[in-house]
């Protein structure tokens, strides 16, 4: 069925990447670092997408494949049409995450994020035992790296308290007009 | 007696039969035919000098048959190597002398001698021809037309411009052609501006500017105006600079496949 | 192309010229990978590199921003690049691969697109011009190390190393027009520069599993443990970074790693700034290799 | 401008044997439709065409005028449209600086091909002049001429 | 005073439907000039033509003017019509009523007066033709063939066997081309040489054969029927007259580490050589990049040892020249380098070889033999991998067509393979394969049926060494992307068919277009597959595109066809719509100038000088003359010429004034 959302289009408008000029060659997903541990295989991925109907394009939303993408960019640097497929899977998860598709193997990749993210927006920086803790709390990894963290405070690799970004509210700022963003999408 | 007469008498006895300088005129230096050694030391050359010279070299019954030198200003330099381009000149058979900044006197022996030569002096409109090209472009179209119309309603076909030119060397102008009679011979404002646009045309890739046409109009039109400016507008995308004639053929005889079309639908 | 006429033309390309550069460490520099920030600051001393820190810079948001939204990823290198602007700098080192990644990618699409520079501006509230060149480590060494150190070395590193360039120095290649993208060789001629052997692998542009340290541990073992072998099966005593990501996940990992392989591979990992800083005669302390977690046994 | 709608311009199109000419036979194979007050006048190449021919159908009445050929690379005579374009860039330059409308002057590629951008050209050509309305300004004076002429 | 007969055409309903065809000719009647006037439902027809005749006869008209057609259809058969009738053809106009008024306009009176206004411009243009008889050029009935591969020498054996005289120039030593170095042929595995070299041999057995091989074309001057080619003989360095081709000469030559091109470089030749075994001519050249006496200027040992003396050092290259009627353009492809490829580590690991490499391997005259060894260590292979589309479909790296001859040939080295490894496992990586052609599709399934080659459809991404295998990192699309890794001995990549080094030279040269790719372009690309745009000039085999060994012997078959035909005329007939320079009386003799710009405008170069002189031969003017031979007609020098001194027949100055003006006059 195809639907009239247009979703391709909106792709291509939005990341610039025509994927209509893929012909499926596959060398994507023949180096890619990570096709094994995916569900959808990027040129598979790629085409879903073409066909651009709704069922195969929330296929490819709903999917562990585009949270398990690392943006290697090996797959771009060899593509012969040089279709840029890392910017597709950013534009995949941000859509899969605000329609709140995501995969559920995916949680544990999503709630680094998130804590990342938050880190950076309550100080500036990225506060590794807070983004950790945080990350625990949100995966209930509880035991998860408890030997590590001790080791890394012992090598000096671990700050206790974080360090500020002065002019915070300007990252908060941006935060905040970014979220907007993202909800008027 | 000056260096210049000097070089002439040397250069008659040498077997010149003809020496083309300057002699003092009652405005400015005017043209001098100088044949015999006494008439030497009327010749003069300095800045005051414009009338190009290069334009009698095209002529035989004025040039003769024996050998010719000629004081060339820089505009006639130009004119020089851009007729030799055109195989209108055999430089063989003529000597090219200039006067230099440093006041001294050149003999030029090739083509390449005078390019090179020339390449050092560089090439601009005057202020008074830059003021004519500011009023102009400030101008809308209609103004424009208006004003050249208006100008050109003076023009009265003596073809001034074209014999003072030392590009305009054809033995039958195109206003002499009668089948078809594209310019209308009597002077009227259409065929009078018919006649300039086709002069300019002729001349592009090929004006040296001189500006002797529009100092031999005796109603002051500014013509000369119309073929300099064409000169600069174009020098760029046709590579034409005056004097560094092209030995390939010129701005309209030759072609560059990415020439720019912006203008074309 | 013969890689030393290839090593000379990339040097044409860089101006050679004595100034302050500006510095963004970025948030691994100033954590888990302390060792990194010491040892090129400490190698900065060594060559006379005057650097200027970026005033309150903050996080590229790296590995995560990009997956959740395009602007926040685009938002937060801008703003630091519009910082570096502010200080007046005209370029500025990024020793991390994955900032240098992010910030260089964030430039280069703000140049593509005026829309989204104007958007972006206003989301950053801040002035962005895109001016300010990005060096990574390796540019910056190739700059004001690479006809130098061979005088300077007083204790060659005389090892077989694997130079491992990882994806986020090399890729996209579009973007970021730094060395061959399938075999990079400006590592491996720093490192013959201080009398190691770089070996030829397989793996050198190969992933580690860059952002996944934490959230998919397992996954960073099995391709970080697959590199890690190839490496030392063709005999490197030594596996040469350049980026914090590569470093945390081949150094601090290692226990993840060897439980994949169920080997007990213990071949160190250093930063090139270490590596040569050692050449040069720097102490382990300056360099901060007492950080590592595999002992670097070389020394 | 509503005077001049019922204005009916008069136009000559110079093209070239090889492509605009027979672009234009296929418009009319393909009997796509497409205004009257265009006459094609047949040059065996853009090269031909002389500028005066421009100047003397102004002068004559025109009120608009087409000049189409092959496009570049394409020539018959591989180079005649090169050579044309370059006369074109040269006398553009001057009929703006006489104040000539260069505007009614509209230049343009019709391969064998293009049958329909051929219509599309002549149309939208028509549509142009007819705003621009007719080129009295230049008429005028060449009427001059004319009577003049009838002095003799 | 000009009698005109104006004859409008109702083209059945075609015209008439929207054009008040009587009122036209009413009209037309009333012009200045016009004789008569009249119309008819098909002026085409026999009565409409006889019409026309009639017409001419009883009103002696001057001029005719049929309003009918385009001139494109039916401009021959009217003319032809008034020539029957005795009036010069070119006296006779056709105003396009049906293709530029009738079919594009409504009916009503503006396309009835558009009518009338194409009619009179005509009328007005016919009133200033001149008569005109057509030209008549002699052909020079000898043929020059570039390039002795596969298609020139079929081209130059079926002109030859037409009777006429051919020069076949070959750049390298040896006839033969890419042909000669292939192993089998697909789709029949028959040997590429037991079928090439009889017809080498038979190139230069035969009497109307002039081959000139290590000979290179220098320039083209001229015309279809009479060009005159300049031929670079370089220097051979050997006497072929005295060599016997006995062979010490390369057996003692000192510099033995050439890569030999014939090999792909998987052999090593001498600096003087015979590039293989069965060349045609069989006798040695000297390299001069590789021989030592030419670089560091000592050696000479080959002279010393030549028993005839045939060695001659320092001779310098000859120049000829030779006149010809046609040209036909054979200079084959060229198979793109790898090394963009880094991925696949060409030229880093030696048992990753392209398509032609292993076809050496595969060659009974190769290197090894016809046994498939590695480069290598000479092990036998015993798993081997086919990359289709290396550089092919790859606008990123490579070049965006298909290179059309991969596939088949891909499966033809996994068939070889398999024929010659029996225990030996091949893979074929590949994204479709095409194999439109006699016998293709079939000879694939063979190799996948029969031969049990592994097709994988996917590309692969990567290929590097490890503990002396090559680790292929490929993909199986059809399982939903799994990935395949394949541990492998040997690696061929498809390399793609890229235009031959040079080609764009060689057609700036000839003056013919070519694509960007540098492939020759032909005048149709359906409808005139063999021509060039420029008259004389035609093209066969891979210089126009990738081909295979049918198509390409069918394309120089064909071009040879193209050449018997233009030889078979007694002499070219051209129509006279030339350019002419005008002459008149002394003094002036002419009124050009001699300024030389149209030389210099003028694509076809056919602005020659005159020198004008007197009775004792003193030159009094160099004026421009234009050879009817070379003009084509275009014009350009015409309004190009400041003075009007030159002129075009058939659209002179005069006529298209009066065509142009004739639309205001009213």
């Amino acid at each position: 069925m195809k639907n009239n959302s247009n979703t391709i289009n909106d792709l291509h408008v939005k990341t610039g990447v025509d994927i209509n000029r893929c012909y499926q060659c596959g060398k994507c997903t023949a180096g890619c670092v990570l096709a094994d541990e995916m569900d959808l295989s990027p040129n598979y991925i790629i085409r879903l997408l073409q066909t651009d109907t709704s069922d195969n394009f929330d296929k490819v939303l709903r999917s562990k494949a585009i949270w398990l993408c690392l943006n290697c960019e090996n797959c771009v640097g060899r593509c012969p049409m040089e279709i840029d497929i890392p910017k597709v899977m950013d534009y995949m998860r941000e859509l899969s995450f605000q329609q709140k598709k995501q995969h559920q193997a995916a949680h544990s990749i999503i709630a680094f994020h998130e804590s990342f993210l938050d880190s950076i927006k309550y100080t500036g920086h990225l506060y590794e035992l807070g983004m950790i803790a945080d990350f625990k709390s949100r995966t209930f990894h509880l035991m998860q790296d408890v030997k590590l963290a001790p080791k890394m405070w012992l090598r000096g690799k671990l700050n206790l308290l974080p360090e500020m970004v002065k002019d915070i509210h300007a990252i908060k700022a941006i935060f905040s007009r970014t979220q907007n963003k993202r909800k008027n999408l | 007696m000056n260096k210049i007469a000097e070089k002439a008498v040397a250069l008659l006895q040498e077997g010149h039969t003809l020496v083309l300088g300057y002699e003092e005129g009652d405005r400015a230096p005017r043209p001098f035919f100088c044949r015999q050694a006494e008439e030497a030391q009327h010749l003069v050359l300095d800045e005051r000098c414009t009338a190009n010279l290069a334009v009698y070299l095209t002529k035989p019954e004025l040039m003769g048959k024996g050998r010719v030198a000629v004081f060339a200003i820089t505009s006639s330099l130009r004119a020089i190597a851009q007729l030799t381009a055109e195989n209108q000149l055999q430089l063989e058979n003529l000597t090219i002398l200039t006067l230099t900044a440093e006041q001294e006197i050149k003999t030029f022996a090739t083509l390449e001698e005078i390019r090179s030569y020339l390449s050092e002096v560089p090439y601009e409109l005057s202020d008074t021809e830059k003021a004519l090209d500011e009023k102009l472009s400030a101008m809308t179209r209609e103004e424009r037309w208006k004003y050249w119309i208006n100008e050109f309603s003076r023009c009265i076909k003596c073809y001034a411009c074209r014999a003072a030119c030392p590009m305009c060397y054809c033995t039958r102008c195109i206003t002499e052609v009668n089948r078809p009679q594209w310019i209308s011979p009597w002077p009227s404002p259409l065929p009078n501006m018919e006649w300039q646009i086709n002069r300019v045309m002729h001349l592009v890739g090929r004006c040296i500017g001189c500006g002797a046409c529009g100092r031999a109009c005796p109603v002051g039109i500014p013509v000369d105006y119309l073929s300099k400016k064409m000169l600069q507008d174009l020098s760029e995308e046709f590579g034409y600079v005056p004097g560094q004639a092209m030995q390939d053929g010129n701005a309209l005889s030759t072609f560059k496949p990415d020439d720019k079309e912006n203008f074309i639908h | 192309m013969p890689l030393r006429q290839y090593f000379l033309e990339l040097k044409i390309n860089e101006r050679i010229y004595k100034m302050n550069i500006g510095f963004y460490p970025g948030c691994s520099l100033k954590g888990s990978s302390k060792e990194y920030n010491e040892s090129v600051l400490a190698l900065g001393k060594a060559l006379d590199i005057e650097f200027e820190e970026i005033k309150d810079w903050n996080c590229c948001g790296a590995s995560s921003a990009h997956a959740l939204s395009k602007e926040l990823s685009l938002s937060l290198p801008a703003r630091v690049l519009a910082l570096a602007e502010q200080q007046g700098l005209k370029e500025i080192v990024v020793p991390c691969a994955a900032c240098y990644n992010r910030l260089s990618t964030t430039q280069y699409e703000l140049a593509q697109n005026e829309e989204l520079r104007e958007e972006i501006a206003k989301i950053i509230d801040m002035s962005y011009k895109g001016g300010v060149k990005i060096l990574n480590v390796l540019q910056l060494l190739q700059r004001f190390a690479s006809d130098v150190i061979e005088s300077k070395v007083v204790k060659p590193f005389s090892h077989q190393v694997a130079c491992y360039y990882g994806c986020l120095l090399v890729r996209p290649h579009k973007i970021l027009q730094f060395d061959q993208v399938e075999n990079p060789q400006i590592m491996d001629l720093l490192m013959s520069k201080i009398g190691a052997t770089p070996i030829d692998w397989a793996f050198k542009t190969e992933c580690c599993g860059g952002g996944f340290s934490v959230s998919r541990t397992d996954i960073v073992s099995k391709l970080s443990g697959n590199l890690l072998k190839d490496a030392v099966d063709r005999g490197a005593k030594a596996i040469i970074v350049a980026c914090p990501m590569c470093h945390s996940n081949l150094d601090m990992r290692r226990p993840e790693i060897n439980e994949y392989l169920n080997a007990n591979i213990e071949v160190p990992v250093l930063y090139i700034t270490q590596a040569i800083g050692l050449a040069l005669g720097l102490s382990p302390e300056a360099l901060g290799l007492e950080r590592h977690f595999v002992p670097v046994s070389l020394i | 401008m509503d005077e001049n709608s019922e204005f009916e311009p008069n136009i000559v199109a110079f093209v070239c044997n090889w492509c605009t000419y027979a672009g234009a036979d296929l418009t009319g194979t393909s009997r796509l439709k497409y205004a009257t007050n265009v006459k094609i006048v047949r040059f065996p190449c853009t090269g031909r065409i002389d500028f005066m021919l421009l100047l003397k159908a102004f002068a004559g009445g025109a009120d608009g005028i087409i000049v189409s050929g092959c496009h570049p690379n394409d020539c018959h005579y591989t180079s005649g449209n090169f050579h044309a374009r370059r006369r074109w860039m040269a006398l553009h330059n001057l009929l703006e600086l006489v104040g000539i409308d260069v505007r009614r002057v509209r230049y343009s590629w019709v391969s064998a091909a293009e049958g329909a951008k051929w219509a599309d050209l002549v149309n939208s050509t028509v549509a142009d002049i007819r705003r621009f309305g007719p080129y009295t300004e230049y008429q005028n004076v060449a009427k001059q001429l004319e009577m003049e002429d009838s002095h003799e | 005073m000009s009698k005109i007969g104006v004859f409008i055409c109702h083209c059945g309903e075609n015209i008439s439907g929207t054009v008040d065809c009587e009122k036209v000719a009413t009209e037309l009647s009333k012009v200045e000039g016009v004789a008569y006037s009249t119309d008819y439902k098909y002026m085409c027809s026999d009565p409409g033509q006889t019409l026309i005749k009639e017409a001419i006869k009883t009103h002696h008209l001057t001029g005719v003017v049929v309003g009918s057609c385009s001139p494109r259809m039916h401009e021959v058969t009217f003319r032809k019509a008034c020539a029957e009738a005795g009036l010069n053809p070119y006296m006779c106009e056709i105003a396009n009523l049906r293709e530029h008024c009738s079919w594009v306009h409504e009916k009503g009176e503006a396309t009835t007066e558009k009518a009338i206004s194409l009619v009179t411009m005509l009328v007005e243009k016919v009133k200033k033709n001149k008569p005109l008889t057509s030209i008549q050029v002699p052909i020079t009935k000898k043929a020059l063939v570039i390039g002795g591969g596969i298609a020139g020498i079929q081209a130059s054996l079926d002109i030859a066997n037409c009777g006429h005289q051919v020069i076949l120039i070959e750049k390298d030593p040896s006839i033969g081309g890419h042909m000669s170095q292939l192993s089998e042929t697909f789709p029949t595995l028959d040997c590429s040489q037991c079928i090439l070299t009889p017809r080498m041999v038979e190139v230069a057995q035969h009497p109307n054969i002039t081959l000139y091989t290590y000979a290179e074309l220098e320039k083209v001057e001229g015309s279809i029927g009479n060009f005159q080619a300049t031929i670079r003989l370089k220097a051979k360095s050997v006497d072929p007259k005295l060599c016997t081709a006995c062979g010490l000469c390369s057996s003692k030559c000192p510099q033995k580490k050439i890569p030999s091109e014939f090999n792909a470089g998987l052999g090593t030749r001498t600096a003087i050589y015979v590039p293989f075994p069965q060349a045609v001519p069989n006798k040695p050249v000297i390299d001069k990049e590789h021989c030592n006496y030419y670089q560091k200027g000592k050696c000479q040992v080959c002279q010393k040892n030549c028993p005839t003396g045939a060695i001659e050092f320092d001779k310098p290259d000859e120049l000829i020249t030779e006149a010809v009627g046609a040209i036909v353009v054979t200079t084959g492809f060229n198979v793109l380098g790898t090394d963009f490829f880094p991925e696949y580590g060409y030229g880093k690991y030696k048992d990753v070889i392209t398509g032609l490499q292993f076809e050496r391997l595969a060659s009974a005259s190769g290197p090894t033999l016809g046994e498939i060894r590695r480069p290598s260590d000479g092990q036998i292979p015993k798993k081997i991998v086919f990359i289709a589309c290396a550089g092919s479909r790859d606008p990123a790296k490579g070049i965006p067509y298909c290179s059309k001859i991969c596939c088949m040939y891909t499966a033809k080295h996994a068939m070889l393979y398999q024929h010659k490894v029996h225990e030996g496992e091949s893979y074929v990586f590949y994204m479709d394969i095409r194999a439109g052609g006699k016998n293709y599709e079939e000879f694939v399934r063979r190799a996948i049926e029969e031969d049990g080659v592994n097709y994988v459809r996917g590309r692969v991404a990567r290929v590097y060494e490890k503990n002396g295998k090559l680790i292929v990192k490929g993909v199986d699309t059809l399982l939903a992307g799994a990935q395949v890794e394949i541990e492998a001995d040997m690696v061929v990549l498809a390399t793609a068919g890229v235009s031959n080094q040079g080609a764009e030279q060689l057609a700036q040269k000839m003056h013919i277009s070519y694509d960007p790719y540098k492939f020759f372009a032909e005048a149709h690309p359906k409808l005139k597959p063999v021509e060039t745009n420029t008259a004389g000039i035609f093209l066969a085999g891979a210089c126009q595109a990738p081909k295979d060994i049918p198509d390409t012997v069918g394309t120089a078959s064909g071009a040879a066809v193209k050449v018997a035909c233009l030889f078979s005329q007694a002499q070219l007939i051209r129509e006279p719509l030339i350019a002419v320079v005008n002459r008149s009386g002394p003094p002036s003799f002419s009124t050009c100038v001699g300024c030389f710009m149209c030389e210099t405008a003028c694509p076809y170069h056919a602005i020659e000088r005159e020198e004008i002189k007197n009775r004792n031969g003193e030159v009094l003017k160099v004026v421009a003359k234009v050879n009817p031979g070379l003009c084509q007609g275009c014009g350009t020098c015409v309004a190009f010429c400041r003075s009007k001194s030159i002129d075009i027949q058939g659209y002179s100055n005069e006529e298209m004034y009066a065509e142009v003006m004739s639309l205001f006059n009213n």
